[in-house]
């Protein structure tokens, strides 16, 4: 049953993908919404079994076939259900689904042929992230993993008739490379030290262990792990693949670069809980790193001008919080606000698509505005998304937020929750300018002055444009299709409730979903004693925060909740403030901006141009290794693939051009020269031995 | 007293000289003899030592490496007659449209 | 006498297939074309069920030839890779007015010379398979005379390997001066008894053959051919090079090096472990910057090379085990990939620079499709064959303590997916067209591609039985 | 006495080696090949292997060379400087890496051949009728190395079809 959730989208990307290119748009991109819904159907029933189980026993185990099987050396092909999986299945299909169904409209304009080609990608990715999601053990969830990565290159790609597309493809996956190799050798790692790859059989032989609190092999693996999801999950120093993949269609950017896949690093984490919170150094890291993250893509989305840059920023910052969540042991706390971030920023890239597709094109805010009419339900979903995101109380974002921000305090982070609570200041202030930039103002599209020009009856009022004018481009802008409306709504309404099922002690609810996760966190049953012994140690204040976690399920004590309610306070008025300062900042007086532009031009220049990180890359790695291979290495050889793969290869490439330049000469004397060279080298090594 | 260091090294000597051919000449036949020369400064190995073994088995062995020296002419010549069709040359500089 | 001639059988089938193609060739009237593939068809298939019979028998011919699981196994391997070299071979054959009796008698000659390289347990016999071997695969590599690529690489190929053989054969002459004999028991059992530290002489003698050895499987710094050898040699040829020349020196250097030497393994397993890493390192940082698609696969082809060393210094029975399933699975993988670039050939064009993919997608997406799975399953995508070999190949190096080169092989071979994906890139993602036609492919073609590609996916998803007969071959081998 | 004329011999193989790789002409390569072949038998002679030195003159300095002298002529390759492919000299640093190389190569196998801790062994005199036998070669040929000698029929097989395959003119 388990297998029939990646089954579906599977069957799809295969019909798709061999006879797409004779099926009509609607017949292709309906079999694909059909395997989405199917998918998750099923995927439902999956869960409600699941639910159905005692919450201690809440595991389904499937195992297909024995995949690698010889001695010591066993990987079954095993799908496992249980709450984490069940949580992320349930995201993925159906936020994949209405994602789907969204494409269906936004990618109309391309030809059958492309469309299929499209949608059979689109369902080839969610296959291996269900893949990735269901994996019991570290070689199947790497069988998604690498799929996943895949799609992601083929979808930013797609359309490749633009260069910035195939390099931003290129650039997503030389990082993706370098991050997967640090997973691989953690793999073999794990496989070496425990000799089993199954997630819940590594549980319980760490949970044997005492935490490492000196540097160890936990800490080595944990933390190869941990680079392998900076890759897929766009952290210091991997992000800068994400904010470049947005030269995709925006329904993938929704899909993969917001809600699903780049949330696979921080999945990982979720399924290696135990083995993390044995190793207390790579948490601390795994914080630190999620915060800086947090922090640094933060400001750059401050000062950014395309509007799907503004969410990919955005879309790392928030995963920088959930990487802050699992480096401070809150583990629950982080997959929660993973799922409702799903839904809101989900929502917000399809609005932005809706925009993009009204304006034809267009991403830069600068030349939009005054939207709010045109696009009425764009705009409100669209101000739900950011609402939520904000952490505006009420909303899915409110509980998820603060829940990691309570738990980073609690655990004795008191300087990570100042710059997390930071962020949350930037995050209202950036949401809400992007809100104000593109909803409200003076209208400054293109469309506003042609359509104008068109439609007779408008020209006036479109030519004396006032704030409140709403029909000057409002004769050839469209809101969004029907196809494309539904999603967004109930996007949104997910957005809103979302996070109902987390409401914290403190107000009164009971966060079922930090209960219904707590298993998928803590070794399996037959050693959990033994585990709450470890956990009782005082010297492990870290790796005890599940536990802490478990007894908050079973009631708060009052100077928690005080705390709590203090925070949770404290965060909502930063909120608002940020959205305060937005308001004050771009809808009242527009001309502050540009006057604080003005007055620290550094800052703004520093901020628009994303700290020059892309600079610091380029000058130090991509720079160095073209001028040395322009140096007349390789002839005639395809220069864009040499940038593109060089990125990652840099120093070797560099290191031993010279000498390879000069061997392969086509002289068969040169060979022969090698050849002995070689020959002496190696008696010699034997010799002087 | 001629011991079979000294046939051993005379052979060395030989392979070497076999070696450097590769690298002075300019004519694929002079390179096919400089791997004659390689292979009859081991056939010199493998009758001294078995010589000093006081067995057959040294100048057996050189037999069958005669048998592949005749072989490897062989197609080697044929290899030469067959390139210099195409380029009339034979000097191995001339052969280099396969490279980096 | 009857055990001798059983422990050849393999051997025989293959020989006396191999003449009767030639003969048939030689005798048949003007107008009718023999079926001359298939005579190479039975003959190999007959030499595998052979093997298969043979298995667990443990049989010793004359003394030097031993059918062991190990050999056998290799056979299987061999045997699979000059099948399917036979199955594309008719049409390229037809295209390049390849001489077609000398082509397939050559081709299964060169079987013969791999089979007897795995089953050797002398090295002067070692030395002969060898050199049956290279002498038939030196005249495929040329056998397109009519093409000056042709018999350059030839050329190149045949100088460079006449030496290594020197060096080979030098390397088995100082054997000979210490032992006293060639054969590898004896070898093994002289290096035993002798306690104290290995003299340079013993060193110097095995440090020559592994030169030997070297050139054969294309390791850095003896793989310079490699390149210019598979370029211009017929693409179906260089695929059968690649391949089956590969997996028979890689089953000779095992024997020889973890039998003969395996008392000296502290000492040559690090020099073969600088060769491994400059092989991984070297293969994949050229191979990403090449136009040229067969050269591309010829890197790729040297990287490989290093991944398989990895399972030879780990010198493990999992490491064996692991080097001998991962030369199964390249075998498959590689050839699929050469053959489907050699069925995209048509007179006029070679189609093998990366740009003729542009859009094979759109006017060929069978074989684009296929592509796609073959160089992810040497790229290591999983589950494909590749990836399941390489996990097993590294993981048993981690395991052996060798965590340093298990880190060089998967930086290497995260890298080499960049070439194979460019192929794939082109293929899938392309706006320009090779507006190049491309020729129709004949059935037994499609056989061959459909077993390749069956092969690919049933190494990568049910890779345990595989496993399981590579570990048993290594059992008794030692 | 046995000394003086290894040495004799020693001095005369490794001059016409030389010779081989020194001068330009394909032609008088082929021809000091052959006289280092035949000082070559001569030392087999002196190793008590009649068989291998008749060998060496029969199937090498006869068979093998003739054959080379034979594609000489063909080709008419008489000097190297006269062959219109090859332009430019051979430049001197790739001729004196190649030299370096072998030298070092050399200083190696002879380090390792004399390093080695056995004492010089001399021949014995009992073995030298055993050695030069040709009824025990002719014993030892066609048992113990019966296999391999049926290898090389499959060898002569494949550079016999490979020389025709290479060298006929017409397809």
């Amino acid at each position: 049953m388990l297998a029939l959730i990646p089954l579906f989208p599977f069957i799809g990307f295969i019909i798709n993908a061999l006879i797409g290119r004779r099926l009509s748009k609607a017949t292709s991109g309906g079999l694909a919404c059909l395997a989405m819904l199917v998918s998750f159907g099923v995927a439902v029933v999956a869960f409600w079994r699941l639910l159905g189980l005692p919450a201690e026993a809440r595991v389904i185990d499937e195992t297909l076939f024995t995949w690698i099987a010889s001695g010591r050396f066993q990987a079954p092909l095993t799908f496992r259900l249980d709450p984490l999986a069940g949580l992320m299945c349930l995201v993925v299909t159906g936020i994949g689904f209405l994602i789907h169904v969204y494409s269906t409209a936004y990618m109309h304009e391309e030809t059958d042929h492309e469309y299929a080609r499209y949608f059979s990608y689109l369902n080839l990715f969610a296959a291996f992230m269900l893949v990735l999601v269901l994996g019991a053990n570290l070689l199947v969830m790497f069988i998604g993993w690498e799929g996943v990565g895949l799609c992601s290159y083929l979808l930013i790609g797609y359309w490749f008739d633009k260069q910035s597309a195939t390099d931003a493809g290129k650039k997503a996956f030389v990082v993706n490379r370098v991050g997967d190799m640090a997973f691989i050798v953690g793999m073999c790692l794990a496989f070496a030290s425990f000799g089993t790859l199954d997630f819940r059989a590594i549980a319980a032989a760490v949970a044997a262990l005492p935490p490492e609190v000196t540097w160890g092999v936990l800490s080595t693996i944990t933390l190869l792990f941990f680079i392998g999801a900076t890759g897929k999950s766009a952290q210091i120093p991997l992000y800068i693949w994400l904010p470049d993949a947005m030269e995709g269609p925006t329904p993938v950017s929704a899909l993969i670069h917001a809600a699903t896949m780049v949330t696979a690093g921080v999945y990982m984490i979720g399924r290696n809980a135990v083995l993390y919170s044995h190793a207390p150094l790579t948490m601390e890291v795994v914080a630190v790193i999620g915060v800086a993250t947090a922090l640094l893509a933060g400001t750059i989305g401050l000062a950014q001008n395309d509007i799907k840059r503004v969410l990919a920023y955005s879309t790392v910052s928030q995963l920088g919080y959930m990487f802050l969540a699992m480096g401070v042991g809150a583990f629950a706390a982080g997959i929660f606000h993973l799922y409702t971030h799903a839904f809101f920023k989900a929502l917000m890239f399809l609005g932005s698509g809706a925009v993009i597709h009204a304006l034809h094109g267009e991403q830069d805010m600068r030349k939009m505005g005054g939207l709010r009419r045109a696009l009425p339900i764009t705009y409100w979903t669209f101000l739900i998304g950011a609402l939520a995101i904000a952490g505006v109380p009420g909303l899915s974002g409110f509980f998820s937020k603060d829940e990691i921000l309570f738990r980073t305090f609690a655990s004795g982070h008191s300087v990570l929750w100042v710059l997390g609570t930071a962020t949350a200041l930037l995050t209202a202030v950036y949401m809400f300018r992007l809100i104000y930039l593109t909803f409200h103002g003076k209208p400054r599209y293109e469309g506003a002055y042609e359509g104008a020009q068109e439609a007779h009856r408008a020209h006036d009022r479109a030519a004396h444009a006032q704030g409140t004018h709403n029909h000057g481009g409002g004769g050839v802008l469209h809101d969004a299709p029907m196809a494309m409306a539904i999603p967004l709504v109930l996007l949104a309404i997910g957005s809103v409730v979302a996070g109902y099922v987390g409401v914290p002690h403190a107000l009164g609810g009971s966060n079922r979903i930090e209960t219904f996760l707590e298993p998928s966190f803590s070794p399996p049953a037959h050693t959990a004693p033994a585990v709450a012994g470890t956990h009782a140690e005082p010297g492990v204040a870290l790796s005890g925060e599940g536990a802490h976690a478990e007894a908050d399920a079973h009631g708060a004590t009052h100077a928690d909740t005080a705390l709590e309610l203090t925070l949770m306070v404290t965060s909502v008025a930063i909120a608002l403030m940020g959205i305060g300062i937005a308001t004050l900042v771009w809808l009242k007086r527009p001309h502050v901006a540009a006057a604080l532009a003005a007055r620290v031009p550094w800052m703004h220049r520093l901020l628009l141009n994303k700290w020059y990180v892309d600079e610091l890359y380029d000058a130090t790695i991509v720079q160095p290794i073209k001028n040395s291979s322009t140096v007349g290495l390789w002839k005639g050889v395809d220069v864009g693939v040499i940038d593109g793969a060089v990125n990652g290869t840099g120093w070797l490439v560099r290191g031993s051009a010279a000498g390879l330049r000069l061997a392969q000469s086509g002289s068969v004397r040169i060979y022969a020269a090698a050849f002995f060279v070689g020959t002496v080298l190696v008696i010699a090594f034997y010799l002087v031995r | 007293m001629v011991t079979l260091d000294h046939y051993l090294i005379l052979s060395a000597l030989l392979f070497a000289i076999g070696t450097v051919g590769v690298f002075l000449r300019r004519n694929i036949i002079t390179l096919l003899l400089s791997v004659e020369i390689m292979l009859n400064a081991v056939n010199l190995t493998f009758v001294a030592v078995g010589r000093y073994l006081g067995s057959v088995d040294g100048q057996i062995i050189v037999f069958f490496v005669m048998t592949v020296a005749a072989a490897e002419a062989a197609v080697g010549l044929a290899l030469v007659i067959a390139i210099f069709r195409h380029g009339e040359t034979l000097s191995p500089d001339a052969f280099t449209s396969l490279k980096w | 006498m009857l055990t001798d001639f059983q422990a050849i059988m393999p051997i025989l089938i293959v020989t006396l297939s191999a003449i009767v193609t030639m003969v048939a060739e030689a005798f048949q009237p003007k107008q009718e074309r023999a079926p001359l593939a298939g005579f190479g068809v039975i003959g190999l298939i007959g030499a595998a069920a052979a093997s298969v019979l043979l298995w667990g028998y443990d049989k010793t011919g004359f003394g030097v030839v031993r059918a062991d699981n190990f050999s056998l196994f290799v056979n299987l391997i061999v045997i699979a890779v000059g099948l399917l070299t036979i199955l594309f071979s008719p049409q390229v054959i037809e295209r390049e007015r390849i001489p077609p009796g000398e082509y397939y008698a050559l081709t299964l000659f060169a079987v013969v010379g791999m089979m007897l390289m795995a089953a050797a347990t002398d090295l002067l016999l070692l030395f002969l398979a060898l050199e049956v071997l290279s002498l038939a695969v030196y005249v495929l590599t040329g056998i397109r005379r009519a093409q000056f690529q042709s018999a350059e690489a030839a050329f190149k190929y045949f100088l460079l390997g006449a030496f290594s053989s020197a060096f080979f054969l030098y390397g088995v002459a100082l054997t000979y001066a210490i032992v006293g004999s060639t054969r590898l028991e004896e070898i093994a059992a002289t290096l035993a008894v002798s306690d104290q530290a290995p003299d340079g002489l013993v060193l110097v003698a095995m440090g020559l053959l592994a030169v030997g050895f070297a050139f054969k499987i294309s390791a850095v710094p003896f793989h310079m051919w490699a390149p210019d050898a598979y370029q211009g040699a017929p693409t179906l040829v260089t695929g059968f090079m690649a391949t089956g020349v590969k997996a028979a020196a890689f089953a000779a250097f095992l024997r020889v090096f973890l039998s003969s030497f395996h008392t000296l393994h502290d000492s040559w397993a690090p020099m073969l472990w600088l060769v491994a890493v400059a092989t991984m390192i070297l293969g994949t940082v050229v191979g990403v910057v090449q136009a040229n698609a067969k050269r591309m696969l010829a890197y790729s082809s040297v990287a490989h090379a290093g991944y398989l060393l990895v399972g030879l210094i780990v010198g493990t029975r999992v490491g064996e085990a692991a080097t001998l399933f991962y030369l199964a699975a390249y075998a498959v993988s590689t050839l699929g990939a050469f053959a489907v670039v050699a069925v995209l050939a048509t007179e006029e064009h070679p189609h093998d620079r990366v740009q003729d993919f542009a859009g094979l997608w759109e006017s060929r997406p069978g074989l684009a499709a296929l592509m796609t799975v073959f160089l992810l399953s040497l790229g290591g995508f999983p589950p494909l064959a590749g990836f399941v070999g390489k996990w097993y190949i590294f993981s048993a190096a981690i395991d052996a303590g060798y965590v340093w080169l298990a880190i060089v092989g998967v930086l290497t071979s995260v890298i080499s997916v960049f070439f194979y994906l460019r192929i794939v890139v082109m293929m899938y993602m392309s706006d320009e067209r090779a507006l190049v036609p491309t020729p129709a492919i004949t059935r037994s073609a499609v056989a061959g591609l459909t077993l390749a590609l069956v092969a690919v996916f049933y190494l990568g998803l049910l890779p345990t039985h595989a496993i399981e007969l590579a570990l048993t071959s290594v059992q008794g081998m030692f | 006495m046995d000394i003086w004329l290894f040495y004799l011999f020693a001095l005369v193989i490794v001059g016409a080696s030389l010779g081989v790789i020194g001068q330009r002409s394909p032609m008088h390569s082929v021809l000091f090949l052959i006289l280092s072949f035949g000082a070559l038998a001569a030392l087999y002679v002196q190793l008590d292997s009649p068989f291998a030195a008749v060998a060496q003159i029969i199937i090498y300095a006869g068979a093998i060379m003739v054959l080379f002298l034979f594609v000489v002529m063909l080709l008419n390759a008489s000097h190297e400087d006269d062959d219109p492919g090859a332009r430019a000299p051979v430049p001197v640093g790739v001729k004196v890496s190649g030299c370096l190389l072998a030298l070092l190569l050399l200083v190696e196998l002879t380090w390792a051949l004399t390093r080695v801790g056995r004492p010089a062994v001399e021949k014995d005199a009992a073995s030298a009728d055993s050695v030069s036998s040709v009824h025990e070669i002719g014993r030892v040929l066609f048992t113990d190395y019966a296999f391999a000698f049926e290898v090389t029929s499959v060898l002569i097989l494949v550079a016999m079809i490979g020389a025709v395959v290479l060298a006929k003119r017409k397809v």
